[in-house]
């Protein structure tokens, strides 16, 4: 309720909602107590007012009210951290919370300045291998020469994935630190040059979403975001296919040769 | 001078010290320039601190009429911009108008916006001006103990100022990667041009001499206040303020070396070629990049962060005493619980060394870490609640006074309070993972810097004016000034919390034109992008609030109110020195006799006793003195 | 005005004011060496196996430079004593010995240490080329007694071979000005025809020095395309056990002679800081060490030249000067105690 | 010790420096001559433990991690005697032991969580490309 009135984005992945639970719940806390806390305020200045309490009392408050505060304040932050800070940050990073290898949808993210490059394993399934030698060739460095790699597709600011299906993204940077953030999927993973760092998440809502870069990466950081398609299993393929006769032509079936000339 | 007695009389050494320049005027230079009085230091500190706390204000009025109308050259004042900052930083616009910020310019705007406030303002002000000036009036010494070591402080500080401002008219402009300086982004920035003539080489030979400067100041003191506390003045009858500046020092002393190091590192990196931050295999603009490989840009982060939590603590700690001051000589009662204040400052700061992590939440940390950090980041707010608590309980049963230092210590603890409830939503990971970075974020510590920490400065301002000048400040102007500022602080940073939700991260050039899910979200009857328009007047608003402040200011120093040695009826020993006070200080011998906030002591002729009064004059308990000293011995 | 407690102790806190202000500036500074090793240890540990070199450092100068410091650690605290007795002469004595021993570590750095490092050369072949130069590397060796991979090839730079797109005059006039010699490839070189050149020192001592080589990549139209290095002895016979460990004494480089592709290397330069993680972090904590030991000489430069005056008014402020630079300069030992190992040794 | 009443009485009667220093001066000059021998000593040992620390650094200890245990082991006990002995940390004053512990705690917590941080990625994570 706090949330939506701050004008959360719409949640559209699987586990969003327990983040916003989170948040909803962090957002409640917050304002009892500000909210105590400000009438207290406002009625201790108003009340004790020199016009009104002419005379300070020495002695001050003696009651344990203020003790009692302070420790139901630890206790609700205890439940926040214990009941869910730690559990929800443990179910997104650990090995079994990962999805199964099979079940999942594995793209490589790879951000530049100022672009995303996406790397999908194509038909085989296989990543080829990548290296900083090809550069010139392959925007991510692909090699041409690795049979892994020869379906590969690369596709640039454009993100497709499945409605309902587990995906895994690998992060990672070409140059310096970019932030790869879905504000939709609760997402969020800085892009760090040296390291791939994977993340998952199960989109639920199907519609086109904006990833935005979340790190400072340098004069065209405010304007580095990626389309974000998310779609039902047959779009995806539909769009697969698109992209396979235009980065490999000579892969596509036959029948659909005489459709790809017309397609570049 | 000779008849002002030291109060360690016993020490002195008349065949020794007893100089000559205690006789005749010192120059002006020696006098004003390049003095070793700390009061002196402590003003030159304080009006460097001001003036850039100000030129910090107006880079970000530009950066914010950027936001409001992004690719619009400023009115009036673009061409001069254009001229003074360079087509880098201001090209012309479309319709041809110059100075229009370009994203370079608003990056170079924004990473020394952080800068400044932050090491060249708040820390300037808060701690090494309050501190140099007030700490040895309140421990009743004569001087710092090292006076020429504070004397290299501030010059220290002041070449690091020349550093960070030249830097704005090199080639390439300032340094333009964020206050944070993460590598590589830092690492490549402007290494087109000159190895040296640069400005991120400039910023980190600019942090380098401040780390120094601040290294210097800590370790200064420290030892003032453990070696100078006049006779009687033991460690529970300091004044909380004093307290507060103990352990802001220690977070200084031990905190910045390592961000000096990670600075080192990364002008090796620039300078030597080195690849401390820089990973194997970097591809920059298509190229490889020309660096061995091997290192790690997450080094930075740690050694960065490692200070630069601490430091959002030495932002803070300073504001909480001078409110505490204020608040109890305006309460007219002892403040509630000072020993568990002064307790909670010392888990505040040991906790505060271990949490650093809390801004590397994206950065890829597993889930024992991050358990680590999330823990230690939420206990850490534990004593920060009862500092708070502990000051607004004092205000309970006391007898109000609004002068005007009141009126901003009373409105610091709600300011505080909002900025310190938003922190706890980014304290675990994984709300935090929807937060990080965006205007959520801004507007979290902007409560606790500018209407937190800044109207603290503005309390001590007002409190100590007399003090240092002998004159009050206009009591009608500083009311303008406080609720002019108190309205329009808001206006500009409450709607920040509904932009981060709304998803509007920080550091965007244009406000967040290029994102439809911005200008889609409607709160409150404003798009996210509306909303810019609106902090941006309040800024502007908040901009001309200042100006009774600084007229005030600098009239008062002529024609404010004269006053004696203790306007506000204050117990402390800074108001039993003359105002302003002479070489020396002190001119009879302090001895101290009862704890710090002795107001409104039962049976007492008048509503406050100060430290310095003998107990046979009145019936206040000249407390357990001993037993009192060896425990805070045993506990500190 | 007189700060209280400058040369006696404060009664409650048995301090006087300078030895508390060495003892906090002390502790930053172990903060700011933390913060050094600490960077030292996460590259390392960071270092994918097979990058992080040893026995790179002359160890008995490294020895000899330690036992000269923990000489001038002993003579300083002798100074101070003997200004505690109230031994002016013998104290100067000590004093003296103890700047010397400082200069003399100074020197030994930047005479015997430094330069050497800047004149050899070494190459990071790539993962994938290393079966090429496995007669250098010796990988097979190290696999079978467990120990870590080797990529880099390094030894004495005695010649690069380049091509040149377009005009030759810019690579003569550099050559001549830099003490280089250019003959044209006798084979005319497998793929390069005529093209292939080989810059040369002008005798075999000299070699193409490092610095020299880069200056010349970067003259455009210049690519260069093979390195000529006089193999260091683990390079040379990389499956000889002796080679497993570093050794104590220095190894030169022998005269076996080895031919690398430059487009099998990866990062291939002189032992500069830039050179690896290892270098780098070398070279920034023991510059900074260095700096550290020249400004305790010349702090105590000063005591020795004008600690007379002092001593004569009043002789315990003299004796506890030198105590706080002697802390000062005990720390700077207890720095390197911790830089020897990890550097020359471990 | 106490710092609550204004100076002792013994100590007001001392006056100046120049005399506080020479009534602590007979007491400190046996003191200080009965140390030299202790401080030959030790510099002696120093230099022994660092001809033993190149000595072990040779010696094979079954894995390289061994070696740097024992090699840091010899480091510290003689960073400690230096301390101990040269800066004269043995009997100091509680309050420079006082924060030289909470540094020592900082530098250790500094080493330890940047590594953890290192050793604990999310699941999965791996170097990129070299
Ligand atoms: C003075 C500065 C200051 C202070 C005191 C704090 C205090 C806190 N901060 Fe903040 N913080 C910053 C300055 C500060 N911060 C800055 C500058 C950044 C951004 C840096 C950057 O990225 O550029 C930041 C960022 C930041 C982050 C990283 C966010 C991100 O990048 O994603 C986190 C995450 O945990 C965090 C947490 C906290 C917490 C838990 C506290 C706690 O200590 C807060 C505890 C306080 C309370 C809980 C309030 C208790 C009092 C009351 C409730 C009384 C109420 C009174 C009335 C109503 C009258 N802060
Ligand atoms: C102490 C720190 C501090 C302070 C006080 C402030 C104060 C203010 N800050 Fe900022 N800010 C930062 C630290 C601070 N800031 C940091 C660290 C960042 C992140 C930078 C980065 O991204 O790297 C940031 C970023 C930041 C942004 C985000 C930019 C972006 O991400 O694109 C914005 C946007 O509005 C902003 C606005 C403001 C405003 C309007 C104020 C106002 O509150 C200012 C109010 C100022 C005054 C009221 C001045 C009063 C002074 C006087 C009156 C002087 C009088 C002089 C004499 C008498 C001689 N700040
Ligand atoms: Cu990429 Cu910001
Ligand atoms: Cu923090």
């Amino acid at each position: 309720m706090i949330n939506k009135l701050l004008g959360i984005v719409p949640n559209a992945s699987e586990h969003g909602y327990l983040v916003d639970h989170f948040l909803e719940f962090c957002h409640w806390f917050m304002a009892v107590l500000f909210v105590g806390w400000s009438l207290f305020f406002l009625y201790t200045i108003f009340r004790f007012h020199r016009s009104r309490n002419p005379k300070a009392n020495y002695h001050g408050v003696h009651s344990k009210a203020s003790a009692h505060l302070e420790f139901s304040v630890v206790l609700i932050e205890a439940v926040l951290l214990l009941g869910f800070g730690l559990p929800l940050w443990g179910k997104r990073v650990t090995s079994d919370s990962f999805p199964d290898a099979g079940e999942a949808l594995r793209v490589h993210a790879i951000a530049e300045q100022f672009a995303w490059n996406f790397h999908y394993p194509g038909p085989d399934g296989v990543f080829g291998r990548q290296s900083t030698e090809y550069i010139k060739v392959s925007p991510i460095g692909l090699d041409p020469n690795d049979p892994a790699g020869k379906d590969d597709i690369v596709s640039k600011n454009e993100l497709h994935l499945v409605t309902h299906k587990a995906t895994v993204v690998e992060i990672t940077s070409k140059d310096v630190i970019h932030g790869f953030q879905l504000q939709h999927m609760r997402i969020s993973q800085d892009a760090i040059p040296g390291s791939r760092i994977p993340v998952w998440f199960r989109p639920t809502v199907a519609g086109e979403y904006e990833l935005i870069c979340s790190q400072l990466c340098g004069a065209g950081h405010y304007a580095m975001k990626a389309l974000t398609v998310v779609g039902s299993q047959t779009e995806f393929d539909t769009w697969m296919k698109e992209a396979m006769t235009l980065q490999h032509p000579e892969l596509v079936q036959p029948a659909a040769a005489p459709a790809a000339p017309a397609a570049q | 001078m000779a008849a002002i007695t030291s109060p360690h009389a016993h020490e002195g050494d008349a065949h020794l010290h007893a100089h000559d320049d205690d006789h005749h005027e010192l120059g002006f230079w020696q006098k004003y320039i390049f003095s070793t009085d700390h009061k002196v230091i402590g003003i030159q500190y304080g009006l460097t601190g001001l003036a850039f706390l100000f030129f910090g204000f107006c880079l970000m009025l530009v950066m914010r009429w950027q936001l409001a109308n992004p690719g619009q050259a400023v009115p009036m004042i673009g061409g001069a911009l254009q001229s003074i900052f360079g087509t880098a930083a201001f090209a012309a616009s479309e319709t041809g108008a110059p100075g229009m910020l370009t994203a370079d310019g608003y990056n170079a705007f924004g990473a020394m916006h952080g800068t400044i406030m932050v090491f060249f303002g708040i820390v300037p002000i808060a701690f090494a001006a309050f501190g140099n000036f007030v700490v040895p009036l309140q421990i009743g010494a004569p001087d710092m103990t090292f006076p020429k070591i504070n004397m290299a402080s501030y010059w220290c500080f002041f070449i690091s100022c020349i550093f960070m401002l030249i830097s704005f008219f090199v080639p390439g402009g300032a340094a333009k990667s964020g206050w944070t300086s993460y590598p590589p982004l830092a690492g490549i920035a402007d290494s087109a041009f000159l190895t040296f003539w640069n400005g991120q080489t400039l910023w980190l030979t600019g942090m380098v001499f401040n780390i120094t400067a601040s290294l210097l100041g800590s370790v200064n003191f420290i030892a003032t206040i453990i070696q100078l506390r006049a006779p009687g003045m033991t460690w529970m009858r300091l004044p909380f303020f004093v307290w507060a500046q103990f352990v802001t020092a220690f977070l200084l002393l031990l905190a910045f070396p390592p961000l000096e190091a990670a600075g080192i590192f990364q002008l090796m990196d620039r300078v030597a070629g080195t690849s401390f931050f820089m990973p194997t295999g970097l591809v920059v603009n298509g190229n490889v990049a020309p660096w061995a490989g091997g290192g790690s840009p997450l080094l930075w982060q740690h050694l960065f962060w490692f200070l630069a939590h601490p430091e959002v603590y030495v932002l803070i700690l300073p504001g909480i005493g001078m409110v505490a001051e204020v608040i109890a000589n305006n309460t007219r009662k002892p403040i509630y619980g000072y020993k568990a204040m002064v307790g909670a400052i010392f888990v505040l700061a040991f906790l505060s060394f271990v949490v650093w992590a809390h801004h590397m939440y994206m950065t890829g940390m597993g889930a024992a870490v991050a358990a680590f950090f999330q823990t230690t980041t939420i206990m850490i707010s534990i004593p920060s609640v009862i500092l708070l608590t502990a000051l607004m309980i004092t205000l309970w049963g006391g007898s109000i006074r609004f002068t005007v230092p009141m009126l901003f210590a009373a409105a610091f603890l709600p300011m505080f309070g909002i900025g310190g409830l938003t922190g706890i939503p980014l304290a675990f990971n994984a709300t935090d993972l929807y937060l990080h970075d965006t205007y959520y974020v801004i507007a979290h510590f902007h409560y606790v810097v500018a209407p937190g920490t800044i109207f603290a400065i503005f309390a001590g301002i007002y409190y100590w004016y007399p003090k240092a000048t002998g004159r009050q400040l206009n009591e009608l102007l500083g009311q303008i000034h406080f609720f002019a500022s108190l309205i329009f602080i808001n206006v500009l940073f409450m709607p920040m919390f509904l932009q981060g939700m709304a998803g509007m991260h920080r550091r965007w050039y244009d406000g967040g034109a290029q994102y439809e899910q911005l200008s889609k979200a409607v709160v409150l009857g404003h798009t996210g992008l509306e909303w810019n328009t609106v902090i941006s007047t309040a800024a502007y608003l908040l901009c001309l609030a200042q100006v009774p402040f600084i007229f005030n200011f600098f009239w008062s120093m002529k024609f404010g109110k004269k006053i004696g040695r203790n306007p506000w009826d204050s117990t402390t020993v800074e108001w039993d020195a003359p105002s302003p006070p002479g070489h020396g200080n002190f001119d009879k011998p302090i001895s101290v006799h009862r704890g710090p906030y002795e107001y409104s002591v039962p049976g007492a002729d008048a509503d406050f006793t100060p430290q310095t009064d003998p107990p046979a004059n009145s019936k206040a308990p000249d407390q357990d003195a001993n037993t009192n000293s060896q425990s805070v011995e045993k506990q500190h | 005005m007189q700060i209280p407690y400058e040369v006696t102790s404060r009664p409650d806190t048995g301090l006087w004011n300078a030895k508390l202000g060495i003892w906090l500036f002390l502790a930053s500074e172990v903060m700011l060496f933390g913060g050094l090793f600490s960077g030292y240890l996460f590259l390392r540990l960071g270092a994918e196996d097979g990058y992080w070199p040893h026995g790179l450092l002359n160890v008995p100068i490294g020895t000899f430079n330690t036992a000269v410091l923990i000489a001038s650690s002993v003579t300083i605290v002798l100074t101070w004593a003997n200004l505690k007795m109230r031994n002016w002469v013998m104290a100067q004595r000590y004093l003296l010995t103890t700047i010397l021993c400082g200069l003399l570590f100074l020197f030994i750095k930047l005479v015997f240490e430094y330069p050497e490092k800047f004149a050899h050369f070494g190459a990071y072949i790539k993962k994938e080329s290393t079966a090429k130069y496995e007669a250098y590397l010796g990988n097979e060796h190290a696999r079978s007694n467990g120990l870590s991979p080797r990529y880099e090839i390094s030894g004495h730079l005695e010649a690069v071979e380049v091509t040149v797109a377009g005009d030759r005059a810019p690579l003569a006039t550099f050559a001549e000005k830099n003490k280089l010699k250019l003959v044209e490839h006798p084979a005319g070189g497998e793929g390069h025809g005529a093209n292939l050149i080989k810059v040369e020192g002008l005798d075999h001592k000299a070699g193409v020095s490092p610095a020299k080589m880069e200056k010349m990549a970067r003259i455009p139209g210049v690519t260069i395309e093979k390195f000529e290095l006089a193999l260091d002895p683990g390079n040379a016979d990389p499956s000889n056990p002796a080679n497993d460990r570093p050794h104590f004494w220095h190894q030169h480089a022998t005269d076996k002679i080895a031919t690398i592709d430059a487009k099998d290397v990866s990062w291939a330069s002189s032992f500069a800081p830039k050179h690896s993680s290892y270098f780098a972090i070398y070279f920034t904590i023991t510059g900074l060490h260095g700096l550290h030991v020249l400004g305790g000489v010349i702090v105590m430069a000063y005591f020795y030249l004008y600690g007379g005056k002092l001593y004569r008014k009043n002789p315990e402020h003299q004796a506890n000067r030198i105590e706080v630079v002697g802390l000062f300069w005990h720390f700077v030992d207890l720095v390197w105690i911790f830089v020897f190992p990890i550097f020359y040794l471990l | 010790m106490s710092d609550s009443h204004a100076p002792e009485p013994a100590h007001s009667a001392v006056g100046t420096d120049a005399t506080a220093a020479a009534h602590d001066h007979s007491h400190d000059a046996e003191h200080v001559a009965k140390h030299i021998k202790t401080y030959l000593i030790v510099g002696v040992v120093l230099i022994v433990l660092t001809a033993v620390t190149v000595g072990l650094s040779y010696v094979d200890f079954g894995s390289h991690a061994m070696n740097w245990v024992v090699g840091m082991a010899v480091a510290t006990f003689k960073v400690c005697l230096v301390g101990a002995i040269f800066m004269h940390l043995k009997g100091e004053r509680p309050t420079i032991w006082r924060f030289l512990l909470f540094t020592g705690i900082f530098v250790v917590g500094m080493f330890l969580l940047t590594l953890l941080h290192w050793y604990d990625p999310i699941f999965g994570t791996q170097q990129a490309v070299r």
